[in-house]
């Protein structure tokens, strides 16, 4: 056993006798004996460090990691990008991993600032003005941009687009029965979201940009067709596609939610991630922005410093009044992401977003060569693409496995109407010679 | 011989906001850009470079680049260890901020949250690509069920609240399933903020139910509160004050008679880890803080995990996909419970933290993590005991792994307040105590000194807080003026409330 | 209710020694031990548990514990992690330390150097099990090759003076090899000392070189000093000065004729990578620092790499082995060459260093490392110009990588000295110039800026070197009592030297 | 390619504007032509940090790893050891990492400290008065150990036992070439040194405690001999041993010096790892000490403070009659080894180098029962021990390594007299199961 309590027992002792007592036990005397347990923990024996990671090294091993031992073309809402080593090592600098939320500003400016900058650059990135120090996700994310809707506009039903990734708006549902909001699901067509006709008093329309199926949706009628009901437009946006694509917030977008793990994250089997959220600077941001925000100030001798600000919004001050419950968010997540996006710059980000767009579009040219695989919709898609496959794509995907590909995500289960579907996704890492052997394992996986 | 504007940016390159040399502010990131500079680099993957109005329609093509900045990685890595120097941390010393558990995270941990073939999965990965990660998922669930008492838990929640509001979602289910969601929980007046702002979400009312005198929570006024409309109760045990409710067999009686649902904040299980079970002690459900009691780092504020367990009746309803193993097959599956309540995650949970403290777990095992409950709660009362006279205790029940002092005395006699004496307690060389919280303690200082601190270090911070309560009657200045040992003095909060400025601005 | 004894060590567990909480001292590992504390723990092998008593015989049985600190892996990392809050680093800011090349040390090399295909490996391992490592050291020798010109190399030497000495026996074998090792071998009077030393170590006598006016070896005096006794000259080129040897073809042709051989002190290429190469200028042999040149990050002192290469005729007495491929059987293999001078290093040399350098070579490629020149050159010669009028130049040619500045003028004025200027620079926000080196340039300050500081860098370095002398004529005493910032004030060195304390004793 | 100079073309132009120049080519002009370069270096093309880091996976693919891919049996002068992730963690802060020799000491106190506290860790281990900071490797350390000898004797021959590591001794030769030191190799009966009986007036006696086939020589014995001819006694000491073992120093070495490796480094294919050592406290500290050496005093205020100290000793002051020429050492890895023998502390170390003995001693229980396979010395060892093999040794361990196992290091080539013999080591990282199938493998490998 590794064993982090340094205590010896003649310390022990020490301290027991400066309490007047004699042993441990005698900690616990006011506690009824009725509930105390009476036995150990049924737990294995401790282990020492070396075999905590032979333990370790034994799951590892029991996996086949996308990133390492297949070759990957799956996304949907988790990817593998170029992780710079430089990013890595910063953002996993104990100062910030292990600190708490910084409540005492006069010993956390390094992670103040660091929020302040990953603000700074999510505003950048949406295009709007006023963005909060992380969610836990995209999903919370998104469940937040529309209850803060419902809170701003003091309506109760939200118009979700199907473009909009399966596990968020389960998410929506799930929170949905807490909140009691109603959703309405606005069905896609070839791809694009078709709004229902009756938009029936919405506090909001959230839309995917580009949406799951990769499709470029027009974000700007969305946001004509909020505004004219008197709704927020929401918009879940993919930050890496930001760094090519007209800005959300320039489309008019109220608020931007979003899954930022792109940038500092690993895939890491879905998380930790971090859900982004930025909003126009409208009269809500001071009563319904959720989560953690930093804002700058002065000290004492007035030179520049960084605070949590607007506090009395959250759950800490106004209990159950707060519009959201948020505390622990996922700060070093942030941080990383914006360490990665200043890596990465204006024109990086770019380059990074044209580079999937190309193996895409690479992808694309190879795969619709091969019978009876086409785009599953029309649309123009951006790194993203679905396809329809001549069989079961379970099997389509269990074959490429085999070829030492991960495919992509089946998306018969969640897209019926797509029919035999295989959502593929291209990012930078992929080069021309493992799509190239990528299409020739397709071709042999769609072959009967 | 003019020096070129371009190269004029004095801040540049300097490590004067680094504490080594000097006190100077660190300029933003954005003020280091210079343009067209660059850190990135990408691989040449071979694929025809078409260009980008050939892929995208013009009408989606960004008109303008991203503002973000252009600094070099020698400039990045300069700036974000600079801004390293400038925040406090556990691994640089002790952090008894209480109802944080601010223990040491084992590097241990770390290493294991780094293992390639862990971090390199993706969460849509077919059952049989990531059975390690299914055994491991299993493997936590069972432990916290035992470490809780429960038969059943959901690893999706990303931190406490989340867990909370999972917690609540389940119980509506529940109530749901027998005929009536209800309307009303009650929560003790010293919970955490969390608990009636998860209350809201979960669609309910918060009640709130007094503390007596002894700070436990009022038996009397709860049982006049109970009715069929309350679906539930959340309490923290040992509570905010660091207290044990001792009459829990009674409240968790009263609560079931009513149909009721209790509930167990166990952000923090430090103190009853080996010792108490809520299962045992008639708790429905439970969320933990992997990020407290289980060791993972909390980040500067996250990410955490806040894994939910329940007993056998309320399995069915938990978010879902759960794992389970399929004796036959000799694998692990996804499954969901057939009433599930749907998803708190977009995947699921924040893998990596699940897998950090299951290393925690694995390597103490059961004994061991006993042997952290002992210690934590001896910390604690050693501590407590050494500052009494100092530091009043409005609620003196034995503490267990943290407790609340209060700083009313000091303040009414020196004008020194509990604010001011964390701020002094800085320059002592730790992280203070919470502040004002719980709400029902005047001047609230909230002490956890956890196990992972050294008996030595403990008479430390016993000598720290003996030292300036001291102090404040003999010079109050030094508080009130404090820190001034700090990159910063002193920072204005209200000024950024009022003057709003949370993004850089070239203009401002 | 009295304290016990044991609890109290008032140091434990504060955090004032870092820089970020105060400016205490911080205590040593041995002050933070207790008896029976530990952060040990070890696999359990299952092995049968002999006594020590089976194992060993008796007389070799240790009797008595060995005397380190016993402490908690939590307080461990803390007091190393305070350490490193009381240490400057390139990581935190500019470096301009002369003759040191404190360049940026990419993390990309970092991670390299931690691949466990890599750092698991035994030195021992047959051939067929490190084909990986041989093709690395293959490629990296080649490399090394192409930048110096040269024809054959041994990556066995730890460091720059083990290369040096590498070179020197080189040097005796190649002339005992001609029937007399000769007896002395020449160098200038700017000659960084390890020179002088390895010339001691390799058996010769080391018989100086006076510099011209120009501060370049003063050619008529080598030709008087040559003759059949003189194994050989050891040339820095860009010299210690930062300037470039421009008879360099002519101290060649000089030393060839009479028989000696050229040797290239290389520990600074930086000013040359595809510029000019040392085997075309003439020199035998070369010993790079890989730890300057090529990024690897020097440690705090160490461990650097110093590779040497050589002419074709100095090949066959290079320390062995070496690696070949051997095209035939498509594998890497180890050889020794026929007349080798034997071993250097106890296995194949600072394997990892050699790791990270050659990541750093396959990133920038050829015209990249031309960049590297361009860009050290452009930053030094900036920053020259940028500080002439405050300072001197006794040596006025132009600079390459790095010059030399004297302060004579402003001892001579103000009293204050380089030494002075050197601690108030501190303030500043940057790492100090080296001092007083070379020796032939009176209170020297060696300003090196590298490349991979901004323009706005080094104008700000420019800036502060301008404001310290404008400085020293208004205010000296800012200068001598510097520097105030940091975790000590000046440290007393003549003391250290007295009153010798080198190690930690419980009785002082 | 990843580019870490940050200068842009603007940025030159406008320095090079400054100094009035027109383009970067002439920064050289001064240089003559006839030895510029007049083409490229003849280097690939520059690579991204991702195609970097893919080309160093293609390396390490191509090593079969003794600690990951093998089960390792070997030593001899590298050892697999378990290496706490909590000292990995602090040695490669960038703090320690990225700075130089600590000449300024008041920015090098983190530095300074570490080393002083490893100086006093290895005046504990070795039972001596003074350390300094690190020498190169084990090799190096050996050959500054009777340089050392050589001047404080005033005299030029070294008697070396053959049970010094072969590399070890082959340095001494390479490096007397320089010093001109004569050097007499005494053998081995039995794995124990037999000094000559005439030592000829040596400086020193160089002795291995375990020596390299992992016998427990007489050092008090040494010690004697060395007194009665006015030399001086050179211990080459293991430091794990030396957790069990009686240190050097106590039985009467006057410098002990040796490889720190299993403190805090993995074995790294050879490198960079810590040359130890330390010596008594006598008159020859001052004059003759090699590599730098920490001392306490204080700063301007009386604080305490740490700084390099007695440089008169060293090359940059005293330069051709330095005693070594040494400047750059092994700083990281000496604090690296500093961390770990405090993780370890008294009762670690014992606990570590008595789990070797344990599981050597079980070795050698299975592998005795193996026909033809013996002990191929007598002595009394501690976890190495060289074996008598039926066969060459080499076929054994090829078909060890062919079943998983790294076997150990065959003999034969350096000593001869030994016949077919194989050096095994067992450390605290190998449990009973991997012994048996060790043991088990090995038997298969013996049969003809
Ligand atoms: C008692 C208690 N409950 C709930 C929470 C909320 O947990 P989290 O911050 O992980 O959401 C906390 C943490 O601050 C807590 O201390
Ligand atoms: C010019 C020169 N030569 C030789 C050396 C010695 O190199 P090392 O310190 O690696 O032994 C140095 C480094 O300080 C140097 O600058």
């Amino acid at each position: 056993m590794p064993d982090y309590v340094p205590h010896t027992d003649a310390e022990i002792d020490a301290m027991l006798g400066f309490l007047g007592l004699d042993h441990l036990g005698q900690l616990y005397d006011h506690i009824p004996h009725a509930v105390r347990l009476a036995r150990g923990l049924d737990l294995p024996e401790g282990l020492s460090e070396s075999e905590v990671i032979s333990a370790f090294d034994g799951f590892a091993q029991r996996n086949r990691a996308a990133a390492t031992d297949l070759v990957c073309f799956a996304g949907g809402g988790a990817y593998e990008h170029e992780l710079p080593s430089a990013v890595k090592a910063m953002a996993s600098r104990s100062e910030f991993l292990t600190s708490y939320t910084p409540y005492q500003p006069e010993l956390a400016q390094g992670v103040l600032q660091a929020l302040f900058e990953y603000q700074s650059m999510l505003c950048a990135l949406s295009g709007l003005d006023v963005a909060n120090a992380s969610l836990y996700d995209g999903a919370s994310a998104a469940v937040e941009g529309v209850n803060l809707a419902a809170a701003a506009t003091g309506r109760r039903h939200v118009v979700v687009s199907r473009g909009i990734h399966p596990h968020v708006r389960a998410a929506l549902h799930t929170y949905a029965a807490g909140s009691g909001l109603a959703i309405t699901e606005a069905p896609l067509a070839d791809g694009v979201t078709a709004w229902p006709a009756d938009l029936a008093e919405p506090a909001c329309l959230l839309v995917a940009y580009p949406n799951y199926l990769g499709v470029l949706e027009d974000v700007s009628e969305a946001a004509r067709l909020a505004e004219s009901n008197g709704a927020l437009l929401v918009a879940y946006a993919d930050p890496v596609a930001s760094g090519l694509l007209r800005s959300v917030g320039s489309m008019g977008a109220d608020v931007a939610v979003g899954e930022g793990q792109p940038f500092g994250s690993a895939m890491s089997f879905g998380g930790p991630y971090v859900g982004l959220f930025a909003v126009k600077d409208a009269a809500y941001v001071r009563r319904w922005l959720p989560g953690r925000l930093v804002g700058e100030t002065v000290d004492a001798d007035e030179r520049r410093a960084y605070v949590l600000t607007l506090s009395t919004r959250e759950q800490h001050i106004r209990r159950e009044k707060a519009s959201s419950n948020v505390c622990t968010n996922q700060t070093v997540i942030a941080i990383a992401a914006a360490f990665h996006m200043a890596w990465l710059g204006p024109r990086g980000i770019r380059e990074m977003a044209l580079q999937c767009a190309r193996g895409a579009r690479y992808l694309r040219d190879c795969l619709t060569m091969i019978a009876g695989v086409e785009p599953a919709v029309g649309a123009p898609t951006l790194y993203e693409q679905a396809y329809r496959v001549p069989r079961s794509p379970l099997v389509v995907l269990d074959r490429l496995a085999d070829e030492g590909f991960l495919g992509g995500i089946a998306l018969d289960g969640d897209y019926p109407e797509l029919g035999n579907a295989i959502l593929t996704t291209v990012t930078e890492t992929r080069t021309r010679q493992e799509i190239d052997a990528f299409a020739a394992a397709f071709e042999k996986a769609c072959s009967p | 011989m003019t020096v070129p504007p371009a190269l004029q940016s004095p801040g540049a390159g300097r490590a004067a906001s680094a504490p080594l040399l000097g006190h100077e502010a660190e300029p933003t990131i954005f003020e280091l850009s210079a343009p067209g500079r660059r850190a990135w680099s990408f691989r040449n993957t071979g694929v025809h470079e078409w260009a980008a109005e050939e892929l995208v329609p013009a009408e989606h093509l960004a008109l303008e680049p991203v503002a973000l900045p252009e600094v070099s990685e020698r400039d990045l890595v300069a700036h974000a260890s600079r801004l390293s120097h400038r925040n406090y941390s556990v691994d640089l010393g002790a952090y008894p901020l209480g109802s944080c558990t601010m223990k040491y995270n084992p590097k241990m941990c770390d290493a294991v949250a780094a293992m390639p073939g862990l971090v390199g999965c993706h969460p849509a990965q077919p059952e049989s690509q990531i059975q390690g990660w299914l055994a491991l998922m299993h493997g936590l669930t069972e432990a916290l069920c035992e470490v809780t008492g429960m038969a059943a838990a959901t690893l999706q929640p990303a931190a406490g609240a989340a867990g909370e509001l999972t917690g609540l979602l389940l119980m509506r289910a529940w109530h749901q399933s027998q005929g009536n969601p209800r309307t009303k929980v009650l929560i003790p007046d010293s919970a955490h903020g969390t608990n009636p702002a998860s209350v809201t979400l979960g669609g309910y009312e918060a009640v709130t139910v007094p503390s007596n005198a002894q700070g436990l929570v009022d038996l009397a006024a709860l049982r006049d509160l109970l009715d069929d409309e309350v679906a539930g109760l959340m309490l923290t045990n040992p509570n905010t004050l660091g207290l044990f409710e001792r009459e829990i067999t009674e409240i968790a009686a009263a609560l079931h008679e009513v149909g009721g649902l209790l509930y167990y904040d166990g952000a923090n299980l430090n103190a009853i880890l080996g010792v108490v079970r809520p299962g045992d002690m008639g708790f429905d459900i439970v969320h933990m803080n992997l990020h407290k009691t289980f060791a993972t780092p909390h980040g500067g504020g996250g990410p955490g995990a806040g894994p939910v367990a329940v007993t056998e009746r309320l399995a069915p309803f938990l978010p879902g996909p759960l794992v389970r193993h399929d004796d036959e097959a000799e694998t692990y599956r996804w499954f969901t419970p057939a009433q599930s309540i749907g998803r708190m995650h977009l995947w699921h949970g924040n893998a990596m933290v699940l897998a950090r403290a299951y290393s925690y777990i694995l390597g103490y095992g059961g004994p061991g993590l006993r042997r952290v409950a002992d210690a934590a709660v001896l910390n604690a009362r050693y501590l407590k005991e050494r500052v009494r006279g100092s530091y009043d205790f409005p609620f003196d029940d034995p503490c267990m792994h943290e407790f609340v002092a209060s700083a009313a005395r000091i303040r009414r006699e020196t004008g020194v307040k509990a604010l001011d004496l964390a701020k002094r307690f800085i320059e002592e060389g730790f992280h203070p105590p919470t502040m004002y919280f719980p709400l029902i303690v005047d001047e609230a200082l909230m002490v956890e000194p956890t196990e992972t601190e050294s008996p030595q270090t403990v008479e430390a911070i016993a000598q720290a807080l003996l030292r300036i309560a001291e102090e404040a009657a003999t010079d109050p200045e030094a508080a009130t003026a404090a820190p001034r040992t700090t990159v910063v003095s002193r920072v204005d909060e209200a000024r950024a409330a009022r003057d709003l400025k949370v993004r850089w601005r070239a203009e401002d």
